[in-house]
Parts: C-alpha cells; sequence; structure tokens
C-alpha cells in the first residue's frame, strides 16, 4: 500500500490531500503539522482580529476531514530531514515516516532583520500564524501604541486588524510606498490615503535603526513610542529539507509544472516553492493561497500516480483595506520593457492594464473590481487580444467583448 | 303537425331479414312472425316488408307500387305514367281489412317497361329513367307517391305495428326467396304511409334501424346527382346512397361499404396488404361526404342478395344466423328464433363489416 | 446536471432575470415590498451592447476556481453546484479575482453571493429561468 | 398643438406602491412612451405614443402597469361618434388616407355568434371522443366525378393531387415582410407539427424555410415577388391570390423601409424599394385569365400541386366561386370582410366584403346546386376565432379553415391594430431585428400547436356531442346548426333552420 507524507498543514496540504484521494482512496497519507492545530485559514488571522470572524469559522475544512480523507495527522511534530535513501522523513522525535511519495509544503518563515536592541522590546511579534494572532490578540490593550514594521500585505492586514483594537497604529518601511510587492507608486498612494484617512501612520521611505525597550529610533532620526511591535518584514520560503537532501533551491522550492521537486518522489506545492509564473516567464515564488491549493492538488495527483499539470500559475492578489478593494495579478512590464498601459483614473480608483506583445500580462484594479476575473483569464490563459474586442473590454469586463462563438462555448456548455 | 319529408323525424327501429341461398321461396308469413317478438320496438306508427322473386310472371317490368290520396289522382297519373311507359297491367294492391290498419290510401300496383322512343329522345337508359320518374312523381305529384319501383320485388309498408302490416296486405299469399322487414318507433309524427319502411328505389330496399348524425352532409351531397331527399329520412339517403355507389359509380357492395362504414385512417393505415390500403384511402378520400356516422344497422336488398351492415361503432344491435341454405339477419335474436328456433352460428357482426348473402347463380 | 444557461439569441435585455433573481433570495413573498426603492443584488446580470444581450450567472464549473482560490474555505462544490457559505465568507473577492465568467459579485452587506440555482430557496427552480419571456434562459442537463 | 391636438386614446395607469422602476417597461416599448426620471428615481410615460400593444403590462414583474382608454370624451353624438370625428381631425392634419391594421372592428353582425350547434339526445347517442376514434383528417382537392377501373375491374386508384390535413384548420396567407421570420419560422415549424399548412402570403420564400415545405403553401400574388420554379417547386400547394378579405379590390404596399436585407432578397426586389402589388393581377381581367395563370402553374409544378384561388367575400362571390370551380382550380380560399391585413385603409377595411358566413353559405350552396361541388374544396377565412367557429364553417359547408389573427395572437398579438408602423413590441409585424427577436420561435412554434391541438380537442367534443365521430360527416351538414335572432331572409341565405324548429 502506498503511503503518502505531507509536511506541512495548510492549504497546500488540502489540496496536496484531496489530490491524492481523487487517485488513490487506498493509500495511507500522513500529515506531519508543527502547528497544533487542524487547517485553518491563515490569511484570516487579520480578520479574526478584527471580528469579522472566529476560530470555528476559520476553520479550512469540516470537522471530520482528517477522517473522511483517511489521514493521519501529526500534531506538534516537525519534519527534520528527508531521507532520500531510505525513503523516510525523519522527525524531531527521532521517528522515521516511510514514504512512497512525500510533499514538501512548509510554506515560508517570517524574516526578522538584525535590528539592534530588538532584544530589548518586550512585547514583539511575528504575524504568520493563529498562535503569532493568538498571543497579539492578548497583548494589544485599547490603549496600545502598535508599531509595524512593513506595509507589505501581512504589515497592512495586521494594521487594519488592530485598528479598532488599539489607541495607534504606526507602520514604517524601508520603502517609499505601502504593498510594494504588488502595487506601483501612483496605486500605493491611493491605498496609502485611504489607509491614512482610516486613522494608520505611516513612516515610509524609513526603517529603524535602534530599538531602546519601547521606543524605536528611525534612520530619519525619528522616534516612535510604541507598546507592541509586529514584525512583517517579510517572508523566507521554508525551503531547509528539500536543500538539505540536495535538492535545488533558489528562492524557494525549485519545482515544474508537476510540482517534482529535483528530488525523485519528492514534491513541493505552497509558499515554499518556486515556480512558473506564465505572465513574466519567470520563475518565481507566488506565495498566494490558491497557487498553494493548485499546487498541492496537483502534487498529490501526480503523487498518486495521476497526471496532472499545474500550468498557468500567475501571481494574482484581491486584498482589501477598510473597505477598498485592490486587485492585481500578472506581470507589470513597463515601455523599457516593450510593455504599454491602458490607464483609467479618477480619486478613488483605477484601473491599470499591461499589455505585451499582444497580450495582457497584467493588471492593477482598485475601487472597480466588477468582473476581475475576466481579465485574470486572459493573462492566465493567454488569450491574444487580437481576437476579442479589447476596446471594449479594457473599459469594462464583460464577456461581451468576445466573439458570438468563444462567448456560445463559455455560457452554451458546461465549462 | 309536420309528416316525413316537412321535417326530419328520428326514429327507433326493428328490422329483420331472411333470404334462401339456394332461391327456395317462402311465404311472407315468417317474416311477419319475426316481428312479433320486437313488438316493443315499433309503436304502431311504421310497418313494412319488402318481398324479392315475388312477381315470377312480371319479372321484366318494373313493379310501380303507388299510394294514392283519391280516384282523381291516380287517374292523372297514370295519364302521366302512360306517356312514358307500356303498362301491362294495373290492378288494386289486394288488402285484407283489420281493426288495425285505418284510414289507407289507394294502394296500387302498375307492371310496366320503359317507352323505347321516350328512352332513345332523353338519352338515358332504362333503370335511370325509371328512377328519374319514380323522383318526379314523388317531388311534383300531389297526392301521389311510389313506395317501390324494382322488379320482380316489391315493398308493402303502412302506418300501423308491423306484423298488423303483414297481416293487411295478406303477405302469405306471396311467395319470395328473400325477405326484409320492418317496425319503426317515430318520434313525433302522426304516421304518414309513405313515410314507413322499407325504403326502395328500383330493385334496391333498405330496412333501417338508427339515426344518421352525417344525414345532412349525405343528403347535400347526394343531391347534387339528381336525387331528392323527399322524405327526410336515413333510410331514403341511405338507398340514394347506394343507388348511387353501386348503379352509378359501379363499385361493388363491399366497396361501396367501405364508403358507407369507411374503417377509420387509424385502420387503414395498419393494413399491411398494399392494394388493400390504397383502395381504403383511395374510396375515403374520393367520398368523405358519403360516409355516414351515427348509429345504424341496416339490410340492403337487392336483385338476387341481401346485405347487412352496421355503422363503424356498432351503435345498433343486429345479428345474422343461419340454418340450412337460409340466413337470417334481426334487430335481436328473439326474431331469428320465431323464424327459425333451430338457428345455429348466430353471431353479431362487427361494426362497419358487411355480410353479404347472395342467391347462388340461377337459382331463381 | 443541470444548468442554467443563456442564448443569446433570445435575449431581450430587459433584466427581467435580475429582478426575479433578487427576488427570489430575498426571501419574501412580495416583489414590490422586496425590491421597491432599494439597489438590488442579483446572482445574475445582463451583460449588453448594441446589438446583443444576454445574462451571465454561475457556471457551476466542473473545475471550479473560486472554490480553489477561497480562503476561507466558503466555497464548495456539492454534487456540482457551488454553494458559499456566507458565515465563512470574509468578503475578500479572490473569486472575484479568478472567475472567468464575472459570475459572482458581493451582496449588500459585502458577503459574497451567487447563484446556487434557487435550491435553497422557495422558488424551487431558477427564477431566472422561470421568468424568462422569451425563453433565452434554459435550464437544462447539457 | 392646439386645434392638431387628439387627446391620446389610452392612458398608462402605474401603480406607483407596486412598481419597482425595474425599466423593463422602458426597455421593451419600441414607442417609448415609458421613461425613468432619475431625480425623483420614478417611471412616467408619456401617452400620446402609446398604442395599447400591452406589452408593458405583460412583462411588469409586479403588476403595476395598466392601460386603459381614456375617458377624455367629446361631446357625446350619436351620428358624430368620437372615433368619427378623430378620423376627420386626423385627415384634416394629413390630408391623408388613413391607414389601419388587422381586422374590420365595426360592430357589424358576426353570424357565428348567431348560430347554434346541435347535440344528441336519446335518439341517438353521443360519442365521447376520449374513448372513441375521433377523425379530423380531411383532403383537400378535386373529387373527380367518376370511379376508374382497368380492363381487370380494379379499381384505378389515382387522384388528382390533395393536401392532407390532419384537422380542417391551415394557418393564412402572411407575407415575410408584414410579418417576421420569427413569426415565419413559428409558423412553418407549427404547421409541420400539427400536419397543416402555412402560407408564403405574397412575399416570397425565405430560404431557411424550404425544409418546410412539404407544409408550405406558396402564394402568387398580383406583385409575383419572390416567384420562381424553385419556389413553386418547394411548396405543397400554389395560391393565386386575387384579393384579401380586409381590402377587397386593392392591391398591397410594403412601404420600402421594411424591404431590407432578407426582406428584399426573399421578394426579389431591391433594397429600400417600396413593394406595390397591383389591386389587379395585370394578366388577369376576366375569368378566362385565371385559367390561363391557374393551368400556367399546373404545368410549371407538373400537375403535382393543388391549385389554391383565394378571392375576397364580395357581394356576387357564389357566382365568381363558381366561375372559379371552372377554372381548373382544385381548392377555393374565400376571405371575408373582417380578416386581418398588416395594413389597409381603414375605409376599405371597414366598409368593402361581405361576412364570411354568408359567403360560405351562398357559395357552397351554389356550388352544390351546379352540381359542381366535388370540383373543388372550399377553404374559408377572415376571423374564424375558435373551434365552434371552425365546426360551424364546416357545417355550413367549408373543407377547411384558415386561420391567421388567431395565430398571431397565440404568437402574442394584442391586436393594437397598429402592425403599419412597423414596431411591433410582440415581434411579430416588425422587421426590426431587437424587436423580431422578442419573438423566439421555440416558444411561438409551441403557443400554436398548444393553439391547434385545443381547438382539435374541442371540434371534437363538438362533434362528438352531435354523434358525429368524422369531420366528413360534418361537412356541409346543415341540420346540426340553427340560427338564433336571425331573419328569414339570413336563414334562406345561410341555409339553416332558427333555433326551435
Amino acid at each position: 500500500m502506498n503511503q503518502y507524507v505531507i509536511i506541512g498543514n495548510g492549504v497546500a496540504a488540502v489540496g496536496c490531500i484531496e489530490g491524492i484521494r481523487q487517485e488513490d482512496t487506498e493509500g495511507k497519507i500522513i500529515v506531519v503539522s508543527e502547528e497544533k492545530h487542524a487547517v485553518y485559514c491563515r490569511p484570516l488571522i487579520s480578520y479574526y482580529l478584527e471580528g469579522k470572524t472566529d476560530l470555528e469559522r476559520m476553520q479550512y475544512r469540516s470537522e471530520d476531514y482528517y477522517e473522511k480523507m483517511h489521514c493521519d495527522v501529526l500534531y506538534g511534530k516537525k519534519a527534520v530531514k528527508i531521507d532520500d535513501a531510505s525513503k523516510t522523513v525523519i522527525l524531531d522525535d527521532g521517528s522515521a515516516l516511510p514514504y512512497t511519495a512525500v510533499c514538501v509544503a512548509t510554506g515560508s518563515v517570517p524574516f526578522v532583520p538584525p535590528f539592534s536592541g530588538l532584544d530589548t522590546v518586550s512585547k514583539k511579534f511575528s504575524f504568520m500564524t493563529l498562535d503569532d494572532t493568538l498571543a497579539l490578540e492578548t497583548a494589544v490593550t485599547p490603549s496600545s501604541k502598535v508599531l509595524i514594521i512593513g506595509a507589505g500585505l501581512i504589515g497592512l492586514k495586521c494594521a487594519e486588524g488592530l485598528k479598532e483594537r488599539v489607541a495607534e497604529i504606526t507602520v514604517c518601511d524601508l520603502a517609499d510606498r505601502v504593498l510594494s510587492s504588488i502595487l506601483d507608486y501612483d496605486c500605493a498612494s491611493i491605498m496609502q490615503k485611504h489607509l491614512e484617512e482610516n486613522g494608520i501612520k505611516f513612516l515610509l521611505n524609513d526603517s529603524v535603526e535602534t530599538f531602546e525597550s519601547d521606543t524605536a529610533t528611525m534612520k530619519s532620526g525619528k522616534k516612535i513610542d510604541f507598546d507592541v511591535l509586529v514584525l512583517a518584514v517579510g517572508v523566507r520560503a521554508n525551503v531547509s529539507l528539500v536543500r538539505d537532501m540536495g535538492g535545488e533551491v533558489n528562492r524557494g522550492i525549485l519545482v515544474n509544472d508537476h510540482m517534482e521537486t529535483t528530488v525523485p518522489r519528492v514534491y513541493a506545492a505552497g509558499d515554499c516553492t518556486e515556480g512558473d509564473d506564465i505572465s513574466s516567464g519567470q520563475k518565481r515564488v507566488l506565495a498566494i493561497l490558491p497557487n498553494a491549493y493548485m499546487q498541492g492538488h496537483c502534487a498529490g495527483v501526480n503523487m498518486a500516480g495521476g497526471s496532472d499539470a499545474f500550468s498557468n500559475p500567475i501571481p494574482m492578489n484581491s486584498i482589501g483595506f477598510f473597505g477598498l478593494h485592490s486587485m492585481t495579478a500578472g506581470t507589470y512590464f513597463g515601455k523599457e520593457d516593450g510593455g504599454e498601459m491602458y490607464e483609467e483614473k479618477t480619486d478613488r480608483k483605477l484601473k491599470r492594464l499591461f499589455i505585451r506583445n499582444g497580450y495582457l500580462t497584467g493588471f492593477i484594479l482598485i475601487g472597480e473590481t466588477e468582473r476581475a476575473g475576466i481579465y485574470t483569464s486572459l493573462i492566465r490563459q493567454k488569450i491574444p487580444l487580437d481576437s476579442i474586442d479589447f476596446e471594449s473590454l479594457k473599459k469594462t469586463a464583460a464577456l461581451v467583448s468576445f466573439s458570438p462563438e468563444t462567448r456560445g462555448k463559455m455560457l452554451g456548455g458546461v465549462v | 303537425m309536420k309528416v316525413e319529408g316537412q321535417i326530419r323525424i328520428p326514429s327507433g327501429c326493428a328490422i329483420a331479414a331472411v333470404i334462401s341461398k339456394e332461391g327456395k321461396k317462402m311465404s311472407g308469413e315468417k317474416i311477419i312472425d319475426s316481428m312479433k317478438p320486437m313488438h316493443d320496438r315499433s309503436n304502431g306508427l311504421g310497418g313494412g316488408f319488402a318481398g324479392y322473386g315475388i312477381y315470377p310472371e312480371y319479372k321484366d317490368f318494373y313493379a310501380l307500387h303507388m299510394f294514392f290520396d283519391q280516384r282523381a289522382t291516380r287517374k292523372n297519373c297514370e295519364v302521366f305514367l302512360k306517356e312514358r311507359f307500356e303498362i301491362v297491367k294495373s290492378e288494386i294492391i289486394p288488402t285484407r281489412k283489420i281493426p288495425s290498419i285505418t284510414d289507407e290510401p289507394i294502394i296500387w300496383r302498375y307492371f310496366v317497361s320503359p317507352l323505347k322512343s321516350v328512352l332513345a329522345s332523353m338519352q338515358l337508359d332504362e333503370k335511370e329513367f325509371v328512377a328519374r320518374t319514380v323522383m318526379q312523381i314523388n317531388t311534383e305529384m300531389h297526392g301521389a307517391y311510389v313506395f317501390s319501383s324494382g322488379k320482380n320485388m316489391g315493398t308493402f309498408k303502412a302506418v300501423g305495428f308491423p306484423e298488423d302490416v303483414g297481416v293487411f296486405y295478406k303477405l302469405e299469399e306471396y311467395q319470395g326467396y328473400s325477405w326484409t322487414a320492418h317496425g319503426r318507433y317515430p318520434t313525433n309524427t302522426p304516421g304518414w304511409w309513405g313515410g314507413a319502411h322499407p325504403f326502395t328505389l328500383l330493385d334496391w330496399s333498405i330496412v333501417h334501424n338508427g339515426e344518421i348524425s352525417s344525414y345532412d352532409a349525405n343528403r347535400r351531397f347526394i343531391e347534387m346527382f339528381g336525387y331528392k331527399c323527399t322524405l327526410q329520412t336515413d333510410t331514403e339517403v341511405i338507398t340514394y346512397i347506394m343507388d348511387y355507389l353501386i348503379r352509378r359509380q359501379g363499385l361493388t357492395l363491399g366497396e361501396a361499404a367501405s364508403v358507407i362504414a369507411a374503417p377509420f385512417w387509424s385502420t387503414i393505415e395498419d393494413k399491411t396488404n398494399r392494394e388493400d390500403k390504397e383502395k381504403h384511402m383511395y374510396l375515403r378520400t374520393l367520398f368523405p361526404s358519403l360516409l355516414i356516422t351515427g348509429p345504424f344497422s341496416i339490410v340492403f336488398g337487392f336483385d338476387g342478395g341481401l346485405m347487412a351492415l352496421n355503422d363503424r361503432l356498432k351503435l345498433r344491435s343486429m345479428v345474422v344466423g343461419e340454418k340450412d341454405d337460409k340466413v337470417f339477419i334481426a334487430s335481436e335474436e328473439a326474431a331469428i328464433r320465431t323464424m327459425e328456433p333451430d338457428a345455429e352460428n348466430i353471431w353479431a357482426p362487427a361494426g362497419g363489416e358487411p355480410v353479404v348473402v347472395r342467391v347462388k347463380d340461377g337459382a331463381f | 446536471m443541470k444548468r442554467v444557461y443563456v442564448n443569446e439569441k433570445w435575449c431581450l435585455g430587459c433584466h427581467l432575470c435580475e429582478y426575479n433573481c433578487a427576488f427570489a433570495n430575498s426571501g419574501m413573498q412580495d416583489m414590490a415590498t422586496a425590491l421597491k426603492g432599494k439597489p438590488i443584488y442579483p446572482r445574475i446580470h445582463v451583460e449588453e451592447n448594441d446589438t446583443i444581450s444576454y445574462a451571465v450567472s454561475c457556471r457551476h464549473c466542473t473545475d471550479p476556481i473560486c472554490v480553489k482560490s477561497c480562503i476561507a474555505g466558503a466555497l464548495s462544490q456539492e454534487d456540482g453546484v457551488i454553494r458559499v457559505d456566507p458565515e465563512k465568507c470574509v468578503g475578500c473577492l479572490t473569486c472575484v479575482l479568478v472567475c472567468p465568467y464575472g459570475a459572482l459579485a458581493p451582496s449588500e452587506s459585502g458577503v459574497m453571493q451567487k447563484c446556487e440555482l434557487c435550491l435553497q430557496n422557495s422558488c424551487g427552480e431558477p427564477a431566472c429561468v422561470k421568468g424568462c419571456p422569451n425563453r433565452a434562459i434554459v435550464y437544462e442537463e447539457r | 398643438m392646439g386645434v392638431e391636438f387628439i387627446y391620446p386614446e389610452f392612458e398608462v395607469i402605474r401603480n406607483d406602491n407596486r412598481c419597482i422602476a425595474c425599466r423593463v417597461c422602458e426597455r421593451q416599448c419600441a414607442n417609448e412612451v415609458h421613461f425613468f426620471n432619475a431625480e425623483r428615481g420614478v417611471m412616467m410615460s408619456d401617452e400620446t405614443k402609446c398604442v395599447n400593444c400591452q406589452r408593458c403590462v405583460s412583462l411588469c414583474p409586479t403588476r403595476a402597469l395598466k392601460i386603459v382608454k381614456s375617458d377624455c370624451k367629446l361631446r357625446e353624438n350619436a351620428n358624430w361618434q368620437d372615433d368619427t370625428i378623430k378620423e376627420i381631425y386626423k385627415q384634416a392634419n394629413s390630408g391623408a388616407v388613413l391607414l389601419s391594421s388587422m381586422g374590420n372592428p365595426k360592430p357589424f353582425p358576426v353570424y357565428w355568434d348567431k348560430i347554434l350547434i346541435n347535440a344528441s339526445q336519446v335518439t341517438n347517442p353521443s360519442i365521447d371522443p376520449l374513448r372513441e376514434p375521433m377523425e379530423t383528417r380531411v383532403f383537400l382537392g378535386k373529387k373527380p366525378d367518376k370511379v376508374k377501373r382497368d380492363a381487370n375491374g380494379k379499381l384505378l386508384c389515382e387522384l388528382p393531387p390533395q393536401l392532407e390535413l390532419s384537422l380542417p384548420v391551415m394557418f393564412s396567407a402572411m407575407s415575410y415582410g408584414s410579418i417576421s421570420y420569427n413569426a415565419h419560422e413559428s409558423l412553418a415549424r407549427a404547421a409541420t407539427e400539427l400536419g397543416i399548412y402555412y402560407n408564403t402570403g405574397e412575399g416570397g420564400l425565405h430560404e431557411d424555410f424550404y425544409c418546410y415545405g412539404k407544409n408550405t403553401i406558396v402564394q402568387v400574388a398580383s406583385g409575383r415577388f419572390g416567384v420562381h420554379k424553385e419556389y413553386l417547386e418547394a411548396s405543397a400547394a400554389v395560391e393565386i391570390k386575387m384579393g384579401q378579405g380586409a381590402k377587397p379590390g386593392i392591391g398591397g404596399h410594403l412601404p420600402g423601409a421594411k424591404i431590407v436585407g432578407d426582406v428584399s432578397r426573399t421578394r426579389m426586389i431591391p433594397e429600400g424599394s417600396d413593394a406595390i402589388s397591383p389591386a389587379p393581377h395585370h394578366d388577369i381581367y376576366s375569368i378566362e385569365d385565371l385559367r390561363q395563370l391557374v393551368f400556367s402553374l399546373k404545368e410549371a409544378t407538373e400537375y403535382k400541386k393543388p391549385i389554391i384561388v383565394k378571392v375576397a367575400a364580395v357581394h356576387n362571390i357564389a357566382a365568381i366561386a363558381s366561375g372559379i370551380a371552372r377554372s381548373g382550380a382544385d381548392i377555393i380560399a374565400i376571405d371575408g370582410f373582417r380578416g386581418g391585413t398588416g395594413a389597409a385603409p381603414t375605409r376599405i377595411r371597414d366598409n368593402v366584403g361581405i361576412p364570411i358566413e354568408l359567403a360560405l353559405a351562398a357559395v357552397d350552396q351554389r356550388l352544390r346546386d351546379e352540381g359542381i361541388r366535388n370540383n373543388v374544396s372550399l377553404v374559408v377565412g377572415g376571423s374564424i376565432r375558435s373551434a365552434s367557429d371552425v365546426v360551424k364553417a364546416i357545417a355550413l359547408g367549408a373543407d377547411a379553415c384558415y386561420i391567421a389573427t388567431a395565430a398571431v395572437l397565440a404568437l402574442g398579438c394584442h391586436l393594437c391594430r397598429t402592425c403599419q408602423s412597423g414596431k411591433c413590441n410582440w415581434g411579430i409585424a416588425t422587421q426590426r431585428p431587437d424587436l423580431v427577436k422578442r419573438l423566439n420561435p421555440d416558444i411561438g412554434s409551441e403557443r400554436l400547436v398548444n393553439l391547434v391541438k385545443a381547438w382539435q380537442h374541442e371540434i371534437k367534443e363538438l362533434m362528438g356531442g352531435m354523434g358525429i365521430n368524422s369531420i366528413e360527416a360534418l361537412r356541409g351538414n346543415r341540420l346540426m346548426l340553427r340560427g338564433i335572432g336571425l331573419t328569414e331572409k339570413e336563414l334562406e341565405i345561410l341555409g339553416i333552420l332558427h333555433a326551435g324548429e
């Protein structure tokens, strides 16, 4: 009987379980879960703080999920090594799990730069896991002043989540703008303005020089008093298991479109991987939930002897703060890279579509996000823009811009 | 009160018939008896008989049985007849005075032969000429009425119960190879002698039980061809239809039956014999207006035979029985048993299925 | 499985489907009470230009990317029907970002809603189909 | 305004408690009656444009709308009635002939409604159509005078061409152009499913509909639009249109605006040119000319198809029909003065011709009197409104009925009688693509089939009541009819007795 080991218990692991079970209902599945929680919706931790969800509703799957999927979950265990020779996964308690195929779904870990004096800060937190969140929740009070290092997705979602629970929030970032990984300057400005209107303070183009207990001294010289510190500078893919066994690793574990690493029978999925980004044609770490699930699922199918390829991953993000939504996808090629841009902009809304070589490669939408998936599908499915009425499509995302035949297939058949 | 011819009167009826396939002669007595058990099917407002083979000595002459309202009418009519026919015999039809039959008109018979010169000048064949003349007398000559006009056959009818009518006409004195009988139950008429049945034209005679719902469709169609439905009775129109189909169109008895009691389209479509199917399609398409709907059972008498026919849904009773060379037909089995207690093979013919009985060739 | 299909040849662009949808999912007895004087949030929408129009609602894909992408585990597929659990949804709109048909949109409260074929409401059969005056929307097996 | 102003005929009544401002009415009104006042957030209406087609009423999801006749009336005057006066205003405004559509709306007697049908009681049985076969099939065409046999005495089962109908109802002529493509498709499909026929009218046969040829009667009218060999060959029968009940004695005029695209191609005339059908056929100035055309068409179709001659019911119709019956035509179609039209001069529609009931009775009797009823089948139209009208027509002597107004009603027509505007909101009498698509032939043909099947059930019920189980036995069976409230003369012409006789 086949034995599948999945290291990690996040969404990629669930995808992997469901992929395996699609092919193999008999084989044994063992999930190694470092966290002592059943799989939960990790991106929901900020919503938890905000009160929009609770621990029960945050469960990604039903209570009897593992049982129904015939999975054993080893909670609180950590895989320390994958032994290729013996085809076993070694756990931190010394036990060894033989595998037919293993999936590394270890996600990522927070990256904490070596700030001087950080050890003098009493209340400092990462914002990655449920445990981080629960700890943070108990640490804050209505009078707390919170300093968040990092104006990326994690930092800002944390800020939004804490806003109603604390007295003051300051977010600082070395970058010149918020959400620098997904937004260009103009777009970031709109978001920043909106966040500021909702009471978030920013210190951009700046970083902490040194911490002294409850005070941070910035490189600009500014001093900030705080009583809770959240470190959200960034994350690093958790690649060590594969790297240690000699698998090829870059910023993430390198995988092909079958989610195979360079080591036979070792698969990887989720935030720990580096795979194709078809919008740019390059390898990238695409640490986003939809990709994690789909990679996991693809890995699972292949691990169990099926054949599946996840051939059209792209970066994409839907994120909202205080009611203002932004959606981004793909790659934004500038003029210098042969790209062109279509833009609609008003005070609160912005649309930027990035086109290169007759294809849509990326977009940024702020404020108006209706039917954005139609744009996403243009990128993912590499639809030539000359096959559709892009002139009307760029103004309004609607299937009306497709040819009647295409539309007939989309709306008139089983898809 | 209006009588037949002025208004259409529905009626219920009793019918009976007998024929000898060997052509053996029978007196009218048995057919009179057959009507007795069916007394309640009549109401005393009409009864009648037709006998075939009864005038062997005048078999080449048309026997015109006529009612006249008065002597003068008869005189006038005779003048009219003499212009057209050679009258070989003219006599009163013998009757017997009985209390149950009253108010009789003058009842006369002529044995005639059309004048060849008249036929030639009118460019008509003999039968057509006789038929037209009968039609003319019946429509134009007030008080005169031809109620039988065939050769070697005759009808005898009156207002009264049929068994009394038979006695009245002394039918025991006639010998025929086939007989039909009719007792009538009209619903709203005082009864008129001419309205009693059988109805005849030339050799055709019809006794009928039923009330056909297609009457006016049939009548208005058949009147296009020179027939005048003066009595407004089913029997009359059916007689004309049979005359038209058989004599004028040359159809066989079976084909004529397929016109007036045509099979349902679905039945025709289900036929496996292509020729048969084609024939039925053809006949029904060609003569739609001669389809007879509504209940009827008829016995159609002709020279040398009888045909019994029910409407295609068989909405009226009619049974057939046999014994030796004889075939019996009646509304009720009791009537057959009266004529022949040992009748065999009694069966009820299906709707639309004609029963044709012929006297064997040369039997008379 | 029976799905809702649209035939744009017969769509009149009357938008009745949108109103019938909004009413069917309102839980109210009377359309005027349910819809009068407020914006409607139908689960089907009519797209149109000068020459054509047609309605779009969830295709109930056999391999639904929205379900895979949902960060809250709020979308699920059972017997082919894709449903949203409004209790779990946090309104992140990731499903909007990935749906190639533009078939999802938030409700008045911001939580997602989508066509669930009227299987859960009192209509019992898709209200858009029932109310389409020109049979441009049909509910059938294909 | 001023002297030219005529107060709107209809009022749009909108129940504000119900209206949800969904704007369906606005989108569905080609006359642009409804509009949305964004400022006040309410729907408004411009009643001057309303023709009372009831499209908005039918589609309003909250039943918030009704259209009522305006009660703004001129002073009552039994002689100078409102309509009469307004027509004078209109003509004083325009100087033009008044145009109308559909059938004569004036209160002339409807003889169908003064005729009653018989039923069996006691003396013969009524027949239950659910238990017993009940036949409605008819064959239209000439019936030979004499049966023929071969040398062996076998029947020669040869008949002149016949049209077989599953019941004696057909869809009468409405041209492509006067009605829409989808209306034609609905009629063609329904006729095929029902085993009856529809009629192209004088607009030719669209190439898409050749596949329904077996159930198509093609028309040859005075304009000869769209007539060519394939057209004749595609058909089941050819109809020569001499006249139309709604406008006897005049031709037709389809404005160039409607001669677009397929319509122009199908009619074989240039786009935008007016399609003018002359009042007479210019090759038929007398009955002997008709005979020539009948035989020309028979030659062209190799004597395989019945030829129908359609005439309007006019005063001497019996004599005209007699002439046609001797012209070689297989079927005579008579159109009564209440027949519909896509457009006709009002004065003609409302004042010319005679009722079909009288025309039918006169023609049937005349043909029988002359012994030539078998030469032709008789088809009658001109406001056959129900199964009982059909039964009465058959009993008076018709072989079959033509229906058109009833058919378009089934398709959604609400008899607003403004076909001539070309803005039919129901997608029937229009060529505007956005309006044409409102008639989905799936629905249209289904509704036509429903209607005719329903009539067939009713015809069977009525026949069963009379104890008749085949429609042949009803044809010309006038004893099954009685008049009510008719004069001796009317009864005499109809050939029926009065009720109680």
